[in-house]
């Protein structure tokens, strides 16, 4: 088979039952959860202080920290195989295409808007 | 034919492995597309809220932070609980596959019971999506702004008020300043309600409700692994379906680490 | 797993007498629960073309009732409906599961010399999804048919009173059913593929098919959100898209578009895997330019997803997104054109022989070729000023679709014809239809290019007196399509019954699929084969005594 | 003028010598056309050298290398040529280049009005154009002089309109919510259609209107004659003018026939029937409130659908239509 083969070497680095079980240890879990509980007392605490702008960017950051911890460690994807981390990274990836070109238009046109007008169309 | 025939060997795969990876695969492909779901929320939460920042400052306040925060420690809590149960069945502890997998159930029930209270709360002041955007000046959470005034504001239906313009005032939404210099923006939210507040929540009801089916979702298909967790169908040999349902578990968990700052703790 | 053929089957290849999967096991349930691939691809393939027969009677109706500027057989609403049930049913339930769930169900496998695709069961579900989606679909004919045209832009969907949340609601459904099939077609192309068979190794319809998943897996969730937005929008009030409650309408083009137009590339890529197949083996050549024909398809997947906006030149997007747009239009272009290279350059010093399956093929070319360049027009902002929306566009991209598409599709259905029901369909019928199809389709939509460029804007109930030349030479040109479709239905269904048997291999084809017996056994191979070249022909030679080809190396052995 | 815009000319098939647009395109009729007829003539010609291309080498080969006795297998060739490959990348990708450049360029001329344009109020309703000018008058054909910038500032009142007049290859989407902008400079007297591009409902098709061009001078004495037309044209006339113009016609009927809303054929001094049953004369006020507020008293049998024309229609304006009511009998 084309992909399929035992991923023996990391099975050797981990509680190895089977070819291709690699159950986390608890102690990664455990400090994966306190991580998470911390950091979303962070992003809370963040709001006390004031950034301006870059207020977003900073609760976007710290989620972002969090999502990856998530996903790394929660979701076995450090100890998985990179194919399924490329689909992930995939789908982020034009998730941010669509989301970035759509903005660029609506900035740019954001002026004109005439809140509520279409008197037509009342219901 | 492969040599190690295990019940659980569907028979067009030729080996657990490969089973056990196509699974996998296909489960992520799965996630991606959720992610493009929610995706398109997300991009009309990043269109407004860039059009019209003052809406969501101005509307955030009236979702509490408090409430929100609970419910997301109880999120990552639940998902802690799910990676455990998974590491309980490759391992083959059975007992602690089924207490671990009910308590990240029962944290879902948890999330859902408080974002009831918090719907609940907003269905009463009125505080709702587009059309049924009504507020009550009664009962408020915050005395941001005088609601009294906004609604009486709102022009009769059918009647344009307005003379000598093509164009008419708002149909709907209080009426106020529409905030478009940024320097002083916030002195200005302190005191008027902007224009078209509806859209927040509109906003917000789209991307919480559908979270919440997807966590009502997620219940089901955590219920159904406890079932066959009970009837002891996993352990070393055989754990897909628990892995897999972690992996959506903690997707609906990922999401809402987003969902907490964009609409709670905006500043 | 023996083979459970007849001596006659073992030398022709042909299992009609034999163990295959049509009789494998009997009883309409059998077929409603199976979980074989190929069942499930030829109820697709039953399905898709009763939805094809429903929307081409939509069209012809319109067509029908366009001869005249003024006076009608219909009335402007249920002219209004038609063209929406038109392109609806012909999008939704027809080319976008068209190639792949259809006859990429049936081959692909096949050709990956695997028993199944990954996951049987969610291909079954794929399958009900596309049937549950239906239903709701034409219940919206009866529930006061929809009006909005394909596209469901708002205001105007949401304040129409026709049954909009049915017709989207069902197309909802259909976007599962599209997400399915992509999903289950990844990881059989990732993990099912053969000894032998390394990405390089695969055959160009699987890496068409490959790209048209990873558009269907990314795109149609977003199609999904769209339309659960377009329905919370007229059931409950939320305003996200709705200019009263400050909303903006425009926010729905672009998300549509964002999964709209990559699934145009949904509609082409496995039509251009079909011609790549094809024009190799009726040219007896390998294909020229395996790995750019390869990598253009992924290149049109990737590149898809960024030219939406080339849909919204006029909308009042800002020139910046116009220009961004414009120029990734024309990049996209590119890998097409390479496409359409390689497939003639494939044809110098074949040896072609002119069977239906080519003829398509050349048919597929010539159109192609016109819906791709007149694509430059509309792609170039200025020009597509002028453009947009007119009778050019509907021309453009039913060349593209129709010419392009339901071309090739109807290539591919010939080509496997033979493969998966074990019988020839009538040659010089074929031929004949063929060349009807093509006559018709360019009277009917050429004529559409130059009405289109003089102004004629489309979904047009009434319009002005110069141009009816245009509408009637269209007209007739899409009643002489209708009698080409009718004969191609007439001489398959013959087939069915009395057809010649099929040998394994009729056409001398390389890839996986012909190395099994016409139609293949329910688990498709008895010894899982072994993969090469896919396009290495000469390893195949005619045996008369067989009727089919058979590869070099075994002709001792089929003889004995 | 320079070689290449000879030669474009001649690509063009003189398009500027043929303002009727030739084969493919309608009239050309303001300073946008000729750029943007170049340019489609350009990629025209330029496809064309391409389908001859392929459909030529595709029909040469099948003719050349077809099966027949005594060739039964193809002759050897490579299956792939680094050189042939790069060539048919590389030449596309610069031809399409050439394209984008030049029509963004043509497109942000055809976007950006001169600065001191004559601007027109444009308003799309279901199914109706109508034109507010600078002094307050409203047309529902947009009359507009020769060789001057006008500039169209455009909204919609209920969903998605487009504005589209071929002769001048111009193209914009109303949307309501927001204006849209488009500019011309006509070149020709004359009259132009214009059509509704984006589907909007029953009507769709027949949202036109017409761009009337008038020669030097023209367009003054009819914005003077039509400005005071209230004043004047006996009141019934006027009125009729109004009828037609303001979008009254759209939905009611003056010869009895059914529409959207209630025919207007001999109501005028006679009873109604309202949709609660009671009994109303149809005189001057209630036509004046009909129009003002159309919800307060609706005729039995129809939809209360009418929008209001308060601000819209002056008090002179609605006595006028009252006139004009009487008149139809």
């Amino acid at each position: 088979m084309a992909e399929t083969t035992h991923h023996g070497a990391e099975a050797a680095t981990a509680t190895a039952v089977h070819p291709f079980v690699h159950a986390v240890p608890f102690k990664v879990l455990a400090g994966v959860f306190a991580a998470l509980l911390v950091l979303t007392v962070v992003t809370v605490a963040a709001t006390w202080v004031d950034l301006g702008r870059f207020n977003l960017w900073i609760a976007m950051a710290i989620a972002t920290v969090k999502a990856t911890l998530v996903v790394l460690y929660f979701m076995h994807m450090r100890y998985d195989r990179p194919v399924n981390a490329i689909v992930f990274v995939t789908a982020l990836l034009f998730l941010a295409l669509f989301v970035s070109i759509a903005l660029i238009d609506t900035r740019a046109y954001q002026p004109e808007m005439i809140p509520g007008y279409a008197p037509a169309m009342e219901r | 034919m492969s040599d190690t025939h295990s019940p659980h060997l569907a028979h067009h795969f030729d080996s657990p492995v490969q089973q056990f990876e196509s699974g996998k695969l296909g489960m992520w492909i799965f996630l991606a597309t959720e992610i493009l779901l929610f995706g398109g929320l997300f991009c009309a939460y990043a269109v407004y809220r860039a059009n019209h920042p003052e809406i969501f400052v101005y509307a955030h306040r009236y979702l509490d932070k408090t409430l929100g925060g609970i419910n997301t420690a109880i999120l990552i809590g639940s998902s802690f609980t799910m990676a455990w149960a998974v590491r309980a069945a490759q391992l083959g502890r059975q007992r602690a596959l089924k207490v671990l997998l009910a308590l990240t159930i029962a944290c879902a029930f948890g999330f859902l019971g408080i974002k009831f209270v918090e719907y609940e709360h907003k269905w009463k002041e009125g505080l709702l999506w587009g059309k049924r955007y009504a507020p009550h000046a009664e009962g408020r959470a915050e005395p941001a702004a005088d609601p009294a005034a906004a609604v009486a504001a709102t022009p009769p239906a059918g009647v344009n008020a307005e003379e000598h313009t093509l164009i008419p005032p708002p149909a709907r939404g209080p009426a106020g300043l529409a905030v478009s210099d940024h320097a002083d923006e916030r002195l200005h939210l302190e005191q008027e309600a902007p224009k078209n507040v509806q859209v927040f929540f509109s906003v917000y009801f789209a991307m919480t409700g559908l979270h919440g089916i997807h966590v009502i979702a997620g219940m089901a298909l955590l219920g159904w692994i406890l079932l066959r967790a009970s009837r002891g169908e996993f352990g070393p040999d055989y754990f897909i379906p628990v892995d897999l349902a972690g992996l959506y578990w903690h997707l609906v968990d990922l999401i809402w680490i987003f969902l907490f700052p964009l609409l709670y703790l905006i500043h | 797993m023996a083979d459970k053929g007849t001596a006659a089957s073992l030398v022709t290849g042909n299992a009609l007498a034999g163990d295959n999967y049509l009789n494998h096991t009997k009883g309409l349930r059998s077929w409603l629960f199976t979980l074989d691939h190929k069942r499930i691809g030829v109820m697709y393939l039953v399905s898709i073309l009763a939805s094809f027969l429903l929307g081409g009677i939509f069209a012809l109706l319109m067509r029908t009732s366009l001869l005249s500027p003024t006076k009608h057989i219909v009335s402007a609403d249920t002219y209004n409906q038609m063209f929406t049930l038109h392109g609806a049913i012909m999008i939704f339930l027809f080319i976008i599961p068209g190639i792949p769930a259809a006859l990429g169900n049936i081959v692909l496998p096949l050709m990956l010399g695997a028993k199944d695709v990954a996951f049987p069961r969610l291909n079954l579900a794929s399958y009900y999804c596309w049937v549950a989606g239906a239903i709701f679909s034409l219940l919206s004919i009866v529930l006061g048919a929809v009006d909005t045209g394909w596209t469901f832009y708002t205001p105007y969907s949401t304040t129409t009173n026709t049954s909009v949340v049915a017709m989207t609601f069902g197309a909802l459904i259909l976007g599962f059913s599209s997400i399915f099939t992509g999903l289950n077609f990844i990881v059989t192309i990732h993990k099912l593929r053969p000894k032998g068979m390394g990405w390089f190794r695969m055959p160009l319809f699987v890496w068409g098919l490959y790209g048209t998943a990873i558009i269907q897996v990314l795109a149609t969730p977003v199609l999904g959100i769209t339309l659960l937005l377009l329905i919370v929008e007229r059931t409950l009030g939320v305003g996200i898209f709705d200019p009263a409650l400050g909303g903006d309408p425009v926010l729905y083009q672009h998300f549509f578009w964002f999964y709209s137009h990559p699934a145009v590339y949904i509609m082409i890529l496995p039509a251009m895997g079909v011609i790549s197949e094809t024009v190799s083996v009726f040219s007896r050549k390998h294909i020229f330019g395996y790995k750019a024909i390869a990598f253009s398809s992924i290149a049109i997947a990737a590149i898809s997803f960024l030219v939406w906006g080339h849909h919204m030149f006029v909308s009042g997007q800002s020139n910046l997104a116009g220009m961004i747009f414009s120029f990734l239009t024309f990049l996209v272009a590119i890998p097409s054109a390479i496409k359409v290279f390689n497939w003639v350059a494939t044809m110098y010093k074949g040896a072609i022989r002119l069977d239906t399956p080519m003829l398509y093929v050349m048919s597929f070319l010539f159109l192609f070729g016109i819906g791709g360049l007149t694509g430059l027009f509309l792609g170039s902002l200025a020009v597509d000023v002028h453009l947009h929306d007119t009778y050019f566009v509907v021309a453009h991209f039913h060349y593209v679709m129709f010419g392009g598409t339901v071309i090739a599709f109807l290539g591919g259905l010939h080509y496997w014809w033979p493969k998966f029901t074990g019988r020839m369909y009538d040659e010089a019928w074929g031929r004949i239809a063929a060349v009807l199809v093509f006559v018709g389709f360019n009277a009917t939509f050429f004529s559409q290019f130059v009405m289109g460029s003089k102004g004629m804007p489309r979904r047009y109930y009434n319009y002005l007196p110069e141009y009816q030349i245009y509408h009637q030479i269209s007209t007739i040109g899409s009643f002489v399509m209708g009698i080409g479709f009718i004969i191609i239905a007439v001489y398959l269904i013959r087939s069915l019954i009395a057809g010649k048997p099929a040998p394994a291999n009729p056409w001398g084809g390389a890839t996986l699929e012909w190395q099994t017996t016409s139609p293949p056994p329910h688990d498709n191979f008895a010894l899982s084969p072994e993969a090469g070249d896919p396009y290495d022909l000469e390893a195949f030679r005619w045996d008369a005594a067989v009727g089919g080809y058979v590869k070099k190396s075994d002709a001792a052995v089929a003889v004995g | 003028m320079s070689l290449t815009t000879r030669l474009l000319d001649l690509l063009a098939g003189g398009v500027q010598s043929n303002p009727d647009g030739g084969f493919w395109m309608p009239e050309a009729a303001s300073t946008g056309a000729p750029a943007v007829d170049n340019l489609f003539h350009f990629i025209l010609w330029l496809s064309v050298f391409f389908f001859a291309l392929i459909v030529g080498l595709m029909v040469l080969f099948v003719v050349r290398y077809r099966r027949r006795a005594g060739r039964e297998e193809p002759e050897p060739s490579p299956n792939h040529n680094v050189a042939l490959e790069v060539t048919w990348t590389v030449i596309p990708l610069l031809l399409v280049f050439v394209i984008f450049v030049w029509g963004f360029k043509v497109f942000l001329d055809l976007n950006t009005p001169p600065a001191n344009s004559y601007e027109v109020l444009v308003t799309g309703q279901k199914w109706k154009w109508l034109f507010t000018y600078p002094n307050g008058h409203v047309d529902e054909n947009l009359h507009v002089p020769i060789d001057t910038p006008i500039r169209l500032v455009m909204t919609s009142e209920d969903v998605i309109h487009s504005f589209y007049v071929p002769a001048f290859r111009i193209k914009r989407d109303v949307v309501p919510g927001r204006y849209a902008k488009a500019w011309f400079r006509a070149t020709k007297v004359g009259e132009y259609q214009v059509f509704c591009a984006e589907y909007c409902g029953t009507g769709h098709s027949d949202m036109g209107t017409h761009v009337v061009v008038h020669e030097p001078g023209g367009f003054e004495r009819w914005m003077t004659e039509v400005a005071d037309f209230l004043n004047k044209l006996p009141p019934a006339e006027a009125g009729e003018r109004l009828f037609k113009a303001r979008g009254c016609a759209q939905c009611h009927t003056v010869d009895g026939g059914a529409s959207v809303g209630p025919t207007l054929k001999g109501v005028f001094g006679h009873a109604v029937t309202l949709a609660d049953g009671k009994s109303v004369t149809a005189d001057e006020d209630y036509v004046r409130e009909s129009i003002l507020e159309p919800q307060a008293k609706v005729v039995a049998g129809f939809q209360p659908v009418m929008p209001t024309y308060k601000g819209k229609l002056k008090d002179q304006e609605i006595t006028a239509i009252a006139e004009y009511m009487k008149t139809l009998k």
